[in-house]
């Protein structure tokens, strides 16, 4: 019963809150529901079991991702009002609401609902993390790895696009230098 | 009222569309990755779901890669998109059209 | 004997490739004399063999290797001589060892010599071939080989458009004529498993008549294109645009008597379908009438006689048709002899007179062509059939097969056929070497032939007369392989009516033919003449229009069809389909291109959208698999 | 030596092509003309080690792959496949040995070289994989040859002919990949061997389905009509070098492969689509003899002429019986050295004169009588002259034909008229008639290097015209085991009667297909 009623007010959260965070002109308001909604999922990992992967999300997309973006929104104009000039509404919905739809025909079909073994089954008296983590650390060791190494690349990666020019400091420049970097900028851009 | 697998597909099911929404209309490139990480985070419910029901680690193995592609993918992403708001001074999808056949 | 029969049948082969050494190089003699000399030696081998075949002797019969095998089929080259082929051996080599040397004189002057007696010893060697051939196919290795030849020679002087046009009008009908006979190979194979004649005749009597007489229809119509048969005749009076010598060789002698070969070869089949027999000898009968209208107011020479040998061929498958396979065998003997001397004759008026073929730009050359008038009269004389000649011999015996055998219709036309025979031929007589000299007007100064030429033609003038004589003894050797029918008029006195009755007709048209023409009245037509403007003289004199109607209907229809199934159909049709379905493609690159519109936002929908299309996909074959065996029960209810 | 000659056969040009790269320009035709004559005896060793009273396969090679799908390096010729390969070797060296004034020697010789390659590797592969591969790579050099040195049109054609034909075999990989497919369904092993693929006795549907898959490949590369559109544009673009191994050894590639695939695997439909097929081979006869006709290039004369002489080839091979596809082997060779002839004597004139048109010459006997004593000769060959290498073909082909059925070959053997009047015409605007054009008053006759090229192929045109046996025998024994085959597979009573039973061939078939391991 518990479950079911956790299950119904966070389902209910997150749809709205993402609901909110693709519908919004406010950019802060999309970034702020957005954040919510990720929290908001993170409640279904702890009702299913998965207490890691619930506080992977918690920490890593509530909090890194969304900071990343808290900071990236730093460098656009996020005060103005998003324009949204969609040509038809209808194609949108349309379109997305067909997709969920064939989606849950798809799941509800009877054939796959049957005949699927687990390849690894939860160890009965382990907890979450640990389970994960033997698995995570034998059978799934390289895949690890290279994903770890993918993480360490986008990092450099973000750094070098982002941080060009990132030795200048605004708030230390006079406003002189700072037109003058502005217009060197310019010109290597054009 | 046992919440079952199916509830939580069409948790996500749902959600993906949302996401669809999102993708379809921005026109905003950051808000655009919001829609994106909608997307995964629904299929990762979708994982976990089914990971849970089924007594496999797999799904939730799968959820953690998903979780960390999109930090990578965000790293990348945003650092792309502050090149391409320095140089041209806006991050609307309609201006960019360099790929038109 | 073997050797005889290779020497018969290779020595013309040696010649032709001798002269043709000297293809490319200018005149010499020796190209010319070489090959008549080893023709002579032909000649002499077929002698041999005759004698030896008429003392009695087994026929000869070698394999000299084999051709084809394959599967079932198994064709040799084997020859045969046996009597019916030895007295075509003879026939053959006798007439081309005449034209031969008679040709050294004749093509003195032309440049091309040396390739002419490659050529026209090419055709002997394919005439013998054709006719010692012991299967069907090497039958047709010379039937088509004398047609290369025919092709080469009437195209002699190639660079005559109508010459060349007469070449390839000769070879394409025959060609369709040589479809016909291959048809009848192929039948001949499939239902008695051999092409050998000894098989085949051997086992032809067990086939169904059906099959029988479509055997029959496809082999006789090879005949009518070789024999120039209606309604395949009109190349032979064309084919005259060839050297003289050609048209004695091949377009009298020896070539266009190749269907009549034919059929008498085949006589068991023959014999086992009189139906078809008789549609031979009714067509024969025919031509025979046909060709000698068309003769009677021809105005060019070598036409005359063409048609005068379309004619006989007529005569020749009356006999062939009706059963008396010997007769027509020894009228086409006798007829090699005559019209092969009127040939030659003809050549000599033509060179005399400057290659000028109208006989009414002539007259009045007996005085200076003493030798080559005599030549002619006798050979015409021949040819209309007067006792003694050659020609009354074995023609008149087809009026009496026709008479015997109750055919009274063909007798009659045949008869007629004879009276006009000798009337067109001595018109050609009296219009040549009688009357005034009417060559003056064209300032042209006749002279006869070389003294050798004459003397090679003496052998021919010699068996036009005496030919008759041989009746008994060849009677008694031919029929050991044919059926020897005898044809005699059952009351003496029906004979002796017929015969004498016969002769007068005959004599009378030759008087009439001589009181119309040779006469010094006789003007050079200028197309203002009253017979001239009669219907029936211009249908005659355009040969029915048919060759009129052969070109407007079939040749022109055929061009135009051609050019509209290039331009039209294989440019307009399918290219143009096959060009379209790439267009579409392209097109629909063209147009899918605007989808690429380089906006982010829309290239988002359409991945959603495909991804809708995919998920569909699932769905559908995932319902598919569920419900498959309810899916195949409706299908099969649809009967699919 | 004699266990890989098939392998040497095929990798030798290959090799000796990339060596090409670092050989002299000036010294490159001689190189080349060596490598095609070394290639050249080595087919005629093939041949004088084949044992021509044998069925099977011979010189079989076998290397696996890739085992786990059953696809094998395995080669072997028999006496359908022999003739070809020394014929396609043939061509290559005269095609080197005749190439006049050609910009890029080098690359043109590379090119040949390769293309030598993958005609030997086409004729010998018995493995549907191998087989496709070779044959798709045959359109590569040929692709290269029209379109860099071709004439003003050239990239249509090129691009024309190389998807077309590729379209056509894509399908046919289908049908492989399907049978493939089909065979690991009965035996629980993948082969691609084509010797197994023998064995299966498929489905009649089935059949039918592949049946109709192969035979777009097929029917593309023949050409068959409609499919022939490509071909003229080919030939007319093409280089006389491209035209002449174009129609010599390319285009028997779909006849062959006919009698390689269609008729041993599918013997039902083949029956089944026996009429059909013979209905638009026999269209393919006269309609394109009728185009021939009212052509105004020599060239297009001598490709339409081709089309309408593979009718007889395909008519001959849906015989069905020994005779017919006997004579429809026998007859690729003699169209091959025909056709090839044909277009090696245009290109002689179009080397002097820099132009096609049949209009622009006339009287060449005159000026040229050599040439047009060779040119006459291989005209005759092409009308089915007696005697000369077509008939022989020819021949077997309609009589095997006439079995199945009188009526088609009635119409069919009117090619032996429509041939006769589009070649008699062509023969006549060009040679006969006297000298106008002013230009071609003082054109030289062949000269010795082109009468090297064309001597022995008209030595060869009388020669097995004559004596058709040294290659009619070592056929036939191949046939007959392929008729055989066929009528012991198939299942249809219409099929057990339309293929003859030779009660003696029973032996020899079992035997080539335990030859297969």
């Amino acid at each position: 019963m518990f479950e079911a009623i956790a299950f119904y007010l966070f389902a209910f959260l997150t749809t709205v809150m993402f609901f909110i965070a693709v519908t919004t002109t406010q950019a802060l308001h999309a970034l702020t529901a957005l954040a919510a909604g990720m929290i908001f999922i993170s409640a279904f990992f702890f009702i299913l079991g998965a207490d890691f992967l619930g506080a992977i999300q918690i920490v890593v997309y509530s909090g890194a991702v969304m900071a990343l973006y808290a900071f990236g929104m730093m460098f656009f104009d996020t005060t103005r009002d998003v324009k949204e000039k969609n040509g038809n509404k209808y194609i949108v919905f349309g379109l997305s609401i067909l997709a969920a739809v064939l989606v849950v025909v798809i799941f509800a079909a009877p054939m796959v609902t049957n005949n699927i073994v687990a390849l690894h089954p939860m160890i009965e008296g382990a907890g979450n993390t640990q389970e994960l983590g033997m698995v995570l650390f034998t059978k799934y060791l390289v895949p690890f790895e290279v994903a770890a190494v993918m993480l360490l690349v986008a990092m450099v990666s973000g750094i070098v696009l982002a941080g060009k020019k990132m030795d200048l400091s605004l708030t230390l420049m006079s406003d002189a230098e700072i037109i003058d970097a502005k217009k060197e900028q310019h010109k290597k851009v054009l | 009222m046992e919440i079952g697998l199916n509830h939580y597909l069409v948790l996500s099911t749902l959600l993906f569309a949302i996401g669809l929404i999102g993708v379809m209309r921005r026109k905003n490139l950051l808000l655009l990755f919001f829609a994106t990480e909608i997307l995964l985070n629904s299929v990762n419910i979708a994982f976990a779901a089914i990971s849970h029901y089924y007594g496999d680690l797999t799904g939730q193995l799968f959820v953690f890669f998903v979780i960390a592609i999109a930090a990578s993918e965000v790293a990348v992403g945003l650092g792309l998109l502050i090149v391409w708001h320095k140089r041209h001074g806006n991050i609307d999808l309609d201006h960019m059209s360099t790929m038109k056949g | 004997m073997e050797l005889y029969l290779y020497l018969a049948l290779f020595s013309p082969l040696v010649g032709s490739l001798f002269a043709g050494l000297f293809g490319a190089s200018p005149r010499t003699k020796i190209a010319g004399v070489v090959p008549s000399l080893l023709l002579l030696l032909s000649f002499v081998s077929s002698t041999v063999l005759l004698i030896y075949i008429l003392s009695g002797g087994e026929k000869v019969h070698v394999e000299m290797m084999t051709w084809m095998a394959t599967g079932d089929l198994y064709i040799p080259f084997g020859f045969v001589v046996d009597q019916v082929s030895v007295t075509m051996m003879m026939v053959v080599t006798l007439v081309s060892t005449v034209v031969h040397f008679y040709s050294i004189g004749y093509m003195d002057h032309d440049k091309g010599f040396n390739r002419f007696f490659s050529y026209l010893s090419a055709f002997v060697f394919s005439m013998m071939i054709l006719i010692m051939s012991d299967n069907f196919a090497g039958l047709f290795i010379g039937w088509e080989g004398v047609g290369l030849c025919s092709w080469l020679l009437i195209g002699f002087w190639y660079h005559k458009e109508s010459a060349t046009w007469a070449a390839n009008e000769a070879f394409i009908m025959n060609r369709i004529a040589d479809l016909g006979m291959l048809i009848g190979i192929f039948l001949v194979y499939w239902n008695t498993g051999s092409l050998q004649y000894d098989h085949v005749f051997a086992t032809v009597g067990a086939l169904d008549k059906e099959v029988l007489t479509w055997m029959g229809i496809f082999l006789f119509i090879g005949a009518m294109g070789k024999s120039a048969q209606f309604p395949l005749h009109t190349w032979l009076a064309d084919a005259m645009e060839g050297p003289t010598p050609v048209s004695a060789l091949i377009h009298a002698a020896t070539m266009v008597t190749a269907g009549v070969y034919l059929v008498v070869r085949a006589n068991p089949l023959y014999d086992l379908i009189p139906n078809v027999g008789l549609f031979i000898a009714s067509l024969g009968a025919f031509v025979a009438l046909f060709a000698a209208s068309m003769a009677l107011v021809n105005r060019d020479m070598k036409r005359i006689i063409a048609y005068s040998t379309l004619s006989q061929l007529g005569y020749m498958f009356v006999a062939a048709g009706l059963g008396a396979y010997w007769v027509a065998l020894f009228h086409l003997m006798a007829h090699a002899f005559f019209k092969a001397l009127l040939f030659l004759g003809a050549g000599n008026v033509m060179h005399a007179m400057h290659n000028e073929l109208d006989p009414f730009k002539m007259g009045g050359l007996r005085k200076v062509m003493k030798g080559t008038f005599i030549m002619m009269t006798l050979a015409s004389v021949a040819l209309a059939g007067i006792y003694p000649f050659a020609g009354f011999f074995s023609k008149d015996l087809i009026l009496e097969v026709g008479f015997v055998e109750h055919h009274y219709i063909i007798y009659t036309v045949l008869l007629f056929t004879a009276g006009l025979t000798a009337f067109y031929s001595f018109r050609l007589v009296a219009l040549i070497f009688h009357g005034e000299e009417r060559y003056k007007l064209f300032g042209i100064h006749p002279h006869e032939a070389y003294k050798f030429m004459l003397v090679a033609m003496s052998p021919l003038l010699l068996l036009a007369i005496i030919a008759g004589s041989f009746k008994m003894t060849y009677f008694e050797m031919v029929t050991a392989v044919l059926p020897a029918t005898e044809y005699h008029v059952h009351s003496t006195i029906a004979y002796w009516i017929m015969t004498i009755g016969t002769q007068l007709f005959v004599i009378l048209a030759i008087a009439f033919a001589y009181k119309k023409y040779a006469n010094n009245k006789v003007k050079v037509p200028d197309g203002t003449s009253k017979m001239e403007n009669r219907l029936c003289y211009k249908i005659l004199s355009n040969q029915y229009y048919i060759p009129y109607i052969y070109e407007e209907y079939l040749v022109k229809p055929y061009r135009e069809l051609s050019t509209v199934f290039w331009k039209q159909v294989d440019m307009k049709v399918v290219d143009a389909t096959v060009d379209g379905i790439a267009g579409i493609i392209y097109a629909g690159g063209e147009k899918t291109r605007v989808m690429q519109s380089g906006n982010l936002s829309t290239m988002l929908k359409w991945m959603v959208a495909g991804t809708i299309g995919l998920l569909s996909f699932a769905v559908v074959f995932g319902l598919a698999v569920r419900y498959s065996g309810e899916i195949k029960t409706i299908l099969s209810g649809l009967g699919v | 030596m004699l266990n890989h000659i098939l392998s040497i056969l095929i990798f030798f040009p290959a090799l000796a092509a990339m060596l090409g790269f670092i050989i002299h320009k000036d010294s490159i035709r001689a190189y080349g003309v060596a490598i095609a004559a070394i290639e050249f005896s080595l087919s005629l060793w093939l041949w004088f080690s084949f044992d021509s009273s044998a069925s099977g396969m011979q010189f079989m090679e076998h290397l696996p792959l890739v085992p786990a799908f059953g696809i094998n390096y395995i080669l072997g010729v028999d006496g359908i496949s022999l003739f070809i390969i020394i014929l396609a070797s043939f061509f290559t060296m005269i095609g080197i040995a005749s190439l006049t004034d050609t910009k890029n020697e080098k690359n043109m010789i590379v090119t040949l070289l390769f293309l030598q390659m993958t005609m030997a590797g086409v004729f010998a592969a018995l493995d549907g994989i191998v087989f496709y591969i070779f044959w798709e790579l045959s359109l590569v050099p040929m692709l290269y040859i029209i379109g860099a040195w071709g004439g003003p049109l050239r990239i249509y054609a090129s691009v024309k002919f190389f998807l077309y034909t590729f379209a056509g075999s894509l399908v046919m990989l289908v049908g492989m990949l399907f049978v493939a497919y089909f065979y690991y369904q009965a035996t629980g092993t993948w082969s691609f061997a084509i010797l197994d693929w023998y064995r299966l006795i498929l489905p009649e549907s089935f059949q039918l389905w592949l049946f109709a898959a192969f035979f777009i490949g097929f029917a593309i590369k023949v050409p068959m009509f409609p499919f022939h559109t490509w071909l003229p544009y080919a030939h007319g673009q093409a280089p006389t070098i491209g035209s002449v191994i174009l129609a010599a050894i390319l285009l028997k590639m779909g006849t062959y492969a006919f009698i390689r695939f269609s008729l041993p695997m599918f013997p039902d439909a083949s029956v089944f689509f026996m009429f059909p097929i013979a209905v638009l081979a026999i269209i393919m006869v006269i309609y394109t003899a009728m185009v021939a006709y009212a052509q105004e290039d020599v060239k297009q004369v001598v490709a339409y002429s081709s089309v309408s002489h593979m009718g007889i080839i395909i008519l001959g091979t849906f015989a069905l019986n020994v005779e017919g596809i006997t004579g429809s082997i026998f007859l690729m060779i003699a169209h091959g050295v025909v056709s090839g002839a044909l277009f090696l004597l245009v290109g002689v004139i179009y080397d002097r004169r820099h132009t096609k048109m049949m209009n622009e010459f006339g009287g060449l006997a005159h000026v040229m009588p050599r040439y047009a004593t060779i040119f006459g000769l291989m005209l005759m060959a092409s009308v089915g002259m007696p005697l000369t290498i077509n008939f022989v073909g020819e021949f077997l082909s309609l009589l095997g034909f006439y079995k199945q059925s009188h009526i088609l070959t009635l119409l069919a053997g009117t090619a032996i008229i429509v041939g006769a009047i589009y070649m008699l015409a062509a023969y006549k605007k060009m040679f006969f008639g006297e000298v106008t054009n002013e230009k071609n008053k003082n054109l030289p006759d062949v000269s010795k290097r082109e009468l090297l090229a064309l001597i022995p192929l008209s030595i060869i045109t009388i020669w097995l015209g004559i004596y058709p046996k040294p290659i009619l025998a070592p056929i036939n024994n191949s046939v007959e085991s392929i008729v055989q085959l066929m009528h012991d597979k198939s299942i249809t009573n219409e099929a057990k009667t339309r293929i003859p039973n030779l009660v003696k061939g029973a032996e020899i078939a079992k035997t080539s297909e335990q030859g297969a391991h």
